[in-house]
């Protein structure tokens, strides 16, 4: 386990893998990214027929079926001749680093091929290596060419950074903490150094960082959903944040799917708006309010960003 | 006689009963019931172990890292939810102090600090969702709300490939027998389409050529939980019955 | 990092008391120790380290559970004796007043765990030192689970016997069944016959297990009242104390006067007044 | 293979010199000569005229039991709810020619109660059982405990007393000011070891076969639980292996003593369960004891030697038809036992109907002819009703005390007003 | 030159003997038994722990090595009744059968060994009384011969149960020590078992599993690759279940917190090691003192711990305490060493 996950050799343009979230309700998300990837200079290939991944819901009904799944998107991204998957959702990067680690075992392989073949798919070779889109942003620009991208700096918002849990977890399928280009499986810290970077006062001890937010019972189980969600923000509204900046899609819709019942649970205080980090670096590179899409946002954090003076 | 340690015991007793003349319904005829644990039965951790998803099980060591950092167990406070306790069950094979926690288990909420943390790589998770599974396919136990999620979101994306996510919303939510106010579906639905994002029904994504890909797997979806039942009956069952 | 535990009910600051809070209260439902509780549960625990029996009666534990293996109370009780000497041992004030609210009670005090025990703690004495403490607390949990022992109190404290027949009533011991109390019910006569009938004058008292001297039962009390089990018993009970104390005081100026009009038959005796002369 | 009493002598000198936790186990009275000479204690010794048999105890150290002269120390329990069982040790030894005290200058050890309720504390049981030494100290007979708990209440407290310097001067004070002194008798003695030395005695008066009969015995807890070094043991019982107490006069008198899984256990008496949670105690003495006894061993009767535990396992059986555990098998102590297969009345000394469990068909069994047994005691009953004085076993006790030792009217309040309901009673 | 006593030819002084021989001096082994190889011949030890080498592997070489070496003077059945001390070395008597010896050597090397814990002292196990109770250096037989059936009826167990900590561990029988080895055998047995009849469900009640250092991968294995279950708790007493043909074990599963009453068709008993027979005797005959526990007490144990502390006497293997075979046997050439050194001086 310690040996960390083989990224094998980089692309210069890795596939992107959109998921089904930023297609969706996560919009916001994906066109700031690629505001950000643009102006940093960095570009991504689109997986065009890209299927859902399944994220951590369908291995309880079929192993197989979930390794399926996500390895067409990988098979996909080989037969474009790419070494490197990068996705900006955190379950699906479990999830296609989960089903690496599964074809590593030539049976498991060989079944999962097989499948693919009979469903008209390419097959998979097991050598397309996974990457967060943080990780790419910081592992390709990183915090020096962000600050050399500002145009108008984050200065007086302080932001709460929140990774969510499978960003980094489990280390077994991301390589957290033991492969080059990742992050610290404990302690993340690249969205820190970005958003600092970017000129906002991040609070790099946010005790919230990777606490789950229950969005794997965003609606099957509301008590524990709206409890971890509020405890995000209620952390968030201890250490002093103005608003809450996520990697996670998940994270970010569960958040909001529950603002009425967070408000009604633990009062309106406790509330803070909830953005893509892309959004906050978009802000910074020079995007209006509108452009950066925060009126996407439930917790509309345009109001909040106008009353700051942002526009 | 008042049962003093009434949080400590469970009792076997006939509310109204006579016996030679004498009335001594209730308490008076009152017996505990034993706490003693007689049962072990191998068969639950060789299913759980012969599944792809738990065939770690055999490697814990009850340190409890797992259960330490578990965010039900210490941040929610949800004490009966504790993995490794539910590991250990599998493992020596208590199959009804097991069954007691098959309205608690499900509530994993994935978020896989246990897998991250397991000092001796046991896939905790997924190992307490087979343990999850063993309990729905052996014991008729109600479907929990997890299950049915799990099966209305495979099913959304086996339709086309990409999740329709208000579609899901929709049907689950009538699985659950709630719905939404009329009112704040239509200030959702303008929000999300005032901003290109309500996508669903026709207008919904589709992955290319789906069709065949999409039915390939529905059928190995359906041969995988048929192997599953039946491997658990060909283990010799433990006496529950499939639902 | 217990989080969502400190999730606020709509308040927004932590109150003191929040803040001090054990942790996950709010979302599990569980009652939550009042401060009073509290600062006794910590009295308690200082108490119960400072009891010189402590030492002696915990040495370690090495969690094998032998102890259980005999114990009747962990049969039928969520109770196990192993747990106990745990809490005695690396327990803190929280759990040492869970377990004085309900489990100290499971235990039969038959001492199987000790005579098991490999490690040699005394566990039965420990759950005592336990259960000496909540008594004179006055825990009141403990108070609710010794209110039925009134009247068997009240025979200890002015006799210094615990059961006496007509405790046995057939009402209050149904399930014992007819002849349990070697009633009237078979032989048709009253339980003061049936109590003749015994072939020992001392054991034919109906109501104390058997005939006790006025003096003996004034020594019995006078102990009481010298070893704090009388300040025990106030704890407890403080209107059954007051009304023992009211029994006691009569009875000592009876004992009084009648050593006055016996004076004669008396004098010249030292030591104790009922002495054997046969 | 050593003897169970070999390995337990290697054990406790090995344990002697443990380091850390290693218990020592001290011989007690050697410390109580030790503390003799040093004026702090008077031992109550054992005197020729008790007329003491050596037996020997679990590390095989030996221990005097007097059969003469003795003073006995009644069992709450027994006396108020199994009277058969004291009056039949009485009747006993006024066959073997025993001469006793019986009288009432003595407290029970009240360690039901500390067990039950936690309301006392070692230095108190520890002042009273000293006062009850030094009663029977004064009387010039040596005491015989009739209660297990009494006893193994009382060996802990000599223990106490004797390890334990502060308690001492707390109970020497307390007994200065009621005019009494710091007495500890040599051996602390069990009624069943009284018996169990008795038995060439007891089988010399044997008039009724037992041959047939199958006893289970149950160790009472408190006899070999506590102070373990104070029970008896004896290498042709059970190899020595369990107490010989009181399965030994039941194999000196015939009866066969069957196994049975759960001897060990206790008999679920609890103390305070025995009173206010009754659910308890009937749960584990029908389905931990009484199942085996009879289900494993066939037994027709079981055996024991405490008061609680025939208490409980008796009055808990009727109630088990509630549950499909009709059994009914009859719980007798050691001490009814003899005094039957002596010949002793069954209803008279033995007092057999005030157990639950009816002991009839085992009488039966025993070839006592209980039916005009049964008839004559009728007849008592109703002879009492019309004032005959009742036939006692030993001189009526007043003759031996001054007046006021006895002042029924006044022993007890006629209500305890705030006492919440009787024992046992229903609280809701 | 004197020649080296060696006292006991278990893997110990075996290892002594042939190693005082290779240095070449003469060496006398003296051994209370007939046959050479000490506890794993007399049991007929199985495979070995951690690595599952056949313990013939292991004594085979040792024995060769001793048997026909014409340094090493060979006393089988023999015991030392006598030691005299001279200026340099022992005059002892040696005793075969009847026939008294006396030789003088110059040096000694204690290796009286140890002797399983009788089983029969916790008498709660019914050990003796229950033919189905085994004590694990039984099974090693068992296994060893590929007999593993139940000695009261002779047919294959379905279920056995190995019970750590017999005699070790345990004030009730005088024995607080650690004997090392039981976690790792009763282990090594259940895998054996296992692998040769996977029909065997083998569960192990354990307080804490002590596979200390490398042998910990004995432990992993055991539950990842042979399923062996491990249950925390003792069992406390062991009796006849319902119907009489297989046991009930009562004790206290400490994870499950309740007590546990589980039927198994064969219990094995991990019984712990205390010093040997021969340990009492060396000791009072050579002057060596003897700790609490009943071992020969090297004089800085954490220094050199073969050094009885005593001009030339010197002590291996489990006469000090409870040790693995390859720990005897590396304290075996140890004391050879020194012992040698000692008498050349």
């Amino acid at each position: 386990m310690s040996a960390g996950i083989s990224r094998g050799p980089t692309d210069s343009v890795p596939a992107y893998y959109p998921g089904c979230s930023l297609d969706g309700l996560g919009k916001a998300y994906e066109v700031t990214a690629q505001q950000v990837l643009h102006r940093l200079g960095l570009s991504l290939d689109r997986i065009v027929d890209y299927n859902c991944c399944g994220a951590t819901e369908v291995k309880n009904l079929s192993q197989d079926v979930s390794v399926a799944l996500p390895a067409r998107n990988l098979a996909l991204a080989r037969s474009m001749g790419r070494h490197q998957v990068v996705a900006a959702c955190n379950g699906c990067v479990y999830s296609l680093a989960r089903a690496n680690d599964a074809v590593r075992e030539p049976a498991t392989r060989g079944r999962i091929n097989a499948t693919l073949e009979e469903g008209g798919a390419p097959t998979y070779d097991g050598e397309a290596s996974v990457q967060h889109v943080l990780e790419f942003i910081h592992a390709r620009a990183g915090p020096e060419r962000v600050r050399a991208a500002v145009r108008r700096p984050l200065t007086g918002l302080t932001v709460a950074p929140y990774y969510g849990c499978l960003y980094t977890r489990p280390k077994r399928y991301t390589g957290a903490g033991t492969t080059p280009g990742a992050d610290d499986p404990e302690h993340p810290h690249f969205l820190d150094e970005l958003l600092e970077a970017c000129g906002a006062k991040v609070l790099t001890d946010f005790s919230a960082k990777t606490i789950c937010c229950g969005g794997g019972h965003a609606l099957s189980d509301l008590d524990v959903a709206v409890a971890f969600s509020a405890s995000i923000l209620n952390e968030a509204r201890r250490a002093g944040a103005d608003l809450v900046a996520t990697i996670c899609p998940l994270g970010q819709i569960n958040i909001e799917n529950h603002l009425d019942r967070i408000r009604a649970a633990y009062g309106e205080e406790v509330l803070r708006p909830v953005v893509y980090f892309t959004q906050l670096m978009s802000l910074a590179f020079g995007a209006s309010v509108a452009e950066a899409r925060f009126r996407d946002n439930f917790s509309r954090p345009d109001l909040f960003l106008r009353s700051r003076g942002f526009a | 006689m008042p049962i003093v340690e009434k949080s400590l015991v469970t009792v076997d007793r006939s509310e109204r009963l006579e016996i030679e003349g004498i009335d001594v319904s209730g308490d008076w005829n009152t017996f505990l019931r034993s706490r003693v644990q007689t049962d072990l039965d191998v068969r639950i951790v060789d299913w759980i172990r012969s599944q792809p998803q738990g065939d770690t099980i055999s490697r814990c060591w009850q340190c409890g890292t797992c259960t330490a950092g578990c965010c039900l167990h210490t941040d929610y406070g949800l004490s009966e939810f504790n993995p490794r306790y539910f590991i250990y069950l599998a493992q020596v094979g208590y199959e009804e102090e097991l069954r007691k926690y098959a309205t608690t288990i499900w509530r994993c909420v994935s978020c896989n600090k246990c897998v991250e943390r397991c000092p001796k790589g046991v896939k905790v998770e997924e190992v307490i969702h087979t343990i999850g599974s063993y309990l729905e396919f052996t014991g008729g136990a109600p479907e929990s709300p997890a299950d049915r999620f799990d099966r209305a979101y495979t099913e959304n994306l086996l339709r086309r490939g990409v999740l329709d996510e208000a579609s899901l919303f929709r049907t689950y939510e009538r699985m659950e027998g709630r719905t939404m106010p009329a009112g704040e579906m239509l200030k959702m639905g303008f929000q999300l389409f005032r901003s290109g994002r309500l996508r669903t029904g026709p207008l919904a994504h589709r992955t290319r050529g789906w069709r065949r890909f999409g039915n390939v797997l529905r059928e190995k979806l359906k041969e995988d939980e048929r192997c599953r039942r039946a491997s658990l009956s060909a283990a010799g069952g433990t006496g529950g019955h499939s639902p | 990092m217990t989080i969502v535990a400190h999730l606020p009910q709509r308040a927004l600051t932590l109150t003191e008391e929040e803040s001090a809070a054990p942790p996950a209260m709010e979302l599990t439902g569980r009652r939550r120790a009042s401060p009073e509780e509290r600062a006794l549960s910590e009295t308690i625990f200082a108490e119960f380290h400072a009891d010189p029996r402590y030492h002696e009666f915990v040495l370690g534990c090495l969690n094998c559970g032998e102890c259980t293996t005999g114990c009747p109370a962990a049969r039928f009780y969520d109770f196990s004796p192993r747990e106990m000497l745990q809490i005695a041992e690396t327990g803190d004030a929280t759990t040492l007043w869970d377990a004085l609210q309900e489990k100290i009670w499971a235990c039969c005090q038959c001492y199987t765990c000790n005579m098991r025990c490999r490690f040699g703690n005394d566990i039965a004495g420990i759950i005592s030192v336990m259960r000496e403490l909540s008594v004179s607390h006055g825990v009141a949990s403990t108070r609710k689970t010794l209110a039925p022992f009134g009247r068997s109190l009240t025979l200890l404290m002015t006799v210094g016997t615990q059961v006496s027949s007509d405790m046995i009533q057939p009402d209050f011991f149904r399930d014992w069944g007819p002849f349990a109390t070697g009633s009237d019910r078979a032989w048709g006569v009253g339980a003061d016959i049936m109590r003749r009938a015994i072939p020992s004058d001392v054991l034919q008292t109906t109501r104390s297990s058997w005939e006790v001297s006025v003096q003996t039962s004034l020594e019995l009390f006078r102990i009481y009242e010298e070893t704090g089990v009388l300040d025990m018993l106030r704890g407890l009970d403080p209107d059954l104390t007051e009304m023992l104390i009211d029994i006691i005081e009569e009875r000592r100026e009876e004992f009084e006067e009648a050593r006055e009009r016996f004076r004669t038959e008396l004098e010249g005796m030292s030591g104790p007044v009922a002495t054997f002369r046969g | 293979m050593l003897s169970a009493n070999e390995i337990r002598k290697v054990v406790q000198e090995r344990n002697q010199h443990q380091k850390g936790t290693g218990k020592k186990v001290v011989d007690v009275r050697e410390e109580m000569e030790r503390l003799e000479a040093a004026g702090e204690i008077v031992i109550h010794r054992i005197r020729p005229e008790n007329r003491p048999v050596e037996v020997s105890t679990l590390f095989g150290w030996k221990k005097r039991i007097p059969t003469d002269r003795l003073w006995h120390h009644k069992s709450c329990g027994q006396c108020g709810n199994i009277p058969g069982y004291p009056s039949s040790l009485l009747w006993l030894m006024n066959e073997t020619g025993r001469t006793y005290l019986n009288e009432p200058h003595q407290t029970s050890c009240t360690a039901w109660n500390y067990h039950g309720t936690a309301t006392s504390n070692p230095v108190a049981l520890a002042a009273v059982a000293a006062r009850n030494f030094h009663r029977a100290f004064e009387t010039g007979h040596f005491p015989l405990i009739h209660c297990g708990t009494s006893y193994g209440d009382y060996k802990e407290m000599r223990k106490l007393l004797v390890e334990n310097a502060t308690v001492r001067a707390k109970v020497r004070d307390v007994l200065g000011k009621m005019g009494r002194e710091l007495v500890l008798p040599e051996e602390i003695v069990h009624y069943s070891e009284w018996v169990h030395v008795m038995a060439p005695e007891i089988l010399a008066r044997q008039k009724h076969r037992v041959e047939g009969v199958v006893a289970t015995v149950h160790e009472p807890c408190h006899y070999y639980k506590m102070v373990p070094e104070d029970a008896v043991y004896d290498e042709s019982i059970y190899a020595g292996q369990r107490p010989a107490v009181p399965s030994g006069i039941l194999m000196a008198l015939g009866a066969k003593v069957a196994d049975y899984s759960t001897w060990y256990d206790c008999c679920g008496f609890g103390f305070r369960h025995i009173l206010s949670e009754r659910e308890f105690s009937r749960s584990f003495a029908n389905l931990r004891k009484i199942r085996p006894m009879v289900e494993e061993a066939h037994a027709d009767v079981a055996i024991t030697s405490d008061t609680g535990c025939v208490t409980t396992l008796d009055k808990s059986q009727w109630i088990g038809k509630a549950h499909g555990l009709p059994y009914m098998l009859p719980v007798l102590s050691d001490v009814q036992f003899a005094a039957l297969t002596m010949g002793a009345h069954p209803y008279k000394i033995a007092q057999v109907h005030w157990h639950a469990a009816s002991a009839e068909a085992l009488m039966t069994k025993m070839g006592i002819d209980w039916k005009t047994a049964k008839a004559e005691f009728r007849e008592y009953l109703q002879a009492l009703k019309n004032g005959q004085a009742p036939e006692l076993l030993h001189p009526a006790h007043g003759e031996i005390e001054t007046f006021f030792a006895i002042n029924k009217g006044q022993v007890l309040p006629d209500e305890a007003p705030a006492a919440p309901a009787g024992a046992g009673g229903r609280s809701r | 030159m004197n020649p080296i006593l060696v006292l006991g030819a278990g893997p110990a002084g075996l290892s002594a003997a042939a190693e005082i021989a290779e240095l070449g001096a003469p060496t006398i082994l003296v051994e209370r038994e007939a046959y050479l190889g000490g506890n794993p011949k007399r049991w007929h030890y199985s495979l070995l722990a951690p690595d599952l080498r056949p313990s013939d592997e292991i004594l085979g070489p040792l024995i060769a090595k001793v048997e026909g070496n014409p340094r090493v003077q060979l006393h089988r059945s023999t015991t030392v009744t006598k030691a005299e001390r001279l200026p340099k070395g022992f005059r002892i008597t040696l005793k075969t059968g009847d026939a008294l010896e006396t030789q003088e050597v110059s040096a000694v090397v204690l290796a009286t060994g140890f002797d399983h814990f009788d089983s029969r002292r916790k008498f709660e196990y019914g050990y003796g009384r229950y033919p189905d109770v085994l004590d694990f250096k039984e099974l090693e037989g068992m296994i060893h011969d590929d007999r593993v059936l139940r000695p009261s009826d002779g047919k294959p167990p379905r279920r056995i149960a190995w019970i750590l900590c017999v005699g070790s561990r345990d004030l009730q029988v005088g024995n607080p020590w650690c004997c090392r080895m039981g976690c790792a055998v009763s282990i090594k047995q259940a895998v054996e078992i296992r692998q040769k009849h996977p029909d065997i469900d083998a569960y192990v009640y354990y307080m804490d599993i002590r596979t200390y250092g490398l042998w910990e991968d004995l432990y992993w294995k055991s539950m990842q690759e042979y399923g062996v279950k491990f249950i925390r708790g003792r069992i406390g007493q062991v009796t006849l279940a319902e119907g009489g043909s297989q046991l009930l074990a009562t004790g206290e599963d400490t994870i499950l917190r309740r007590p546990t009453e589980v039927p198994f068709d064969m219990i094995v008993l991990a019984s712990g090691m205390e010093p040997g027979t021969g340990t009492q005797e060396a000791a009072a005959l050579f002057g060596v003192p003897v700790g609490p526990e009943g071992f020969l007490t090297p004089n800085l144990s954490d220094m050199n711990p073969v050094d009885s502390g005593l001009p030339g006497v010197f002590l291996a293997g489990a006469a000090t305490g409870p040790k693995a075979i390859p720990d005897s046997v590396t304290e075996g050439m140890g004391a050879a060493l020194r012992a040698y050194q000692y008498a050349r001086n």
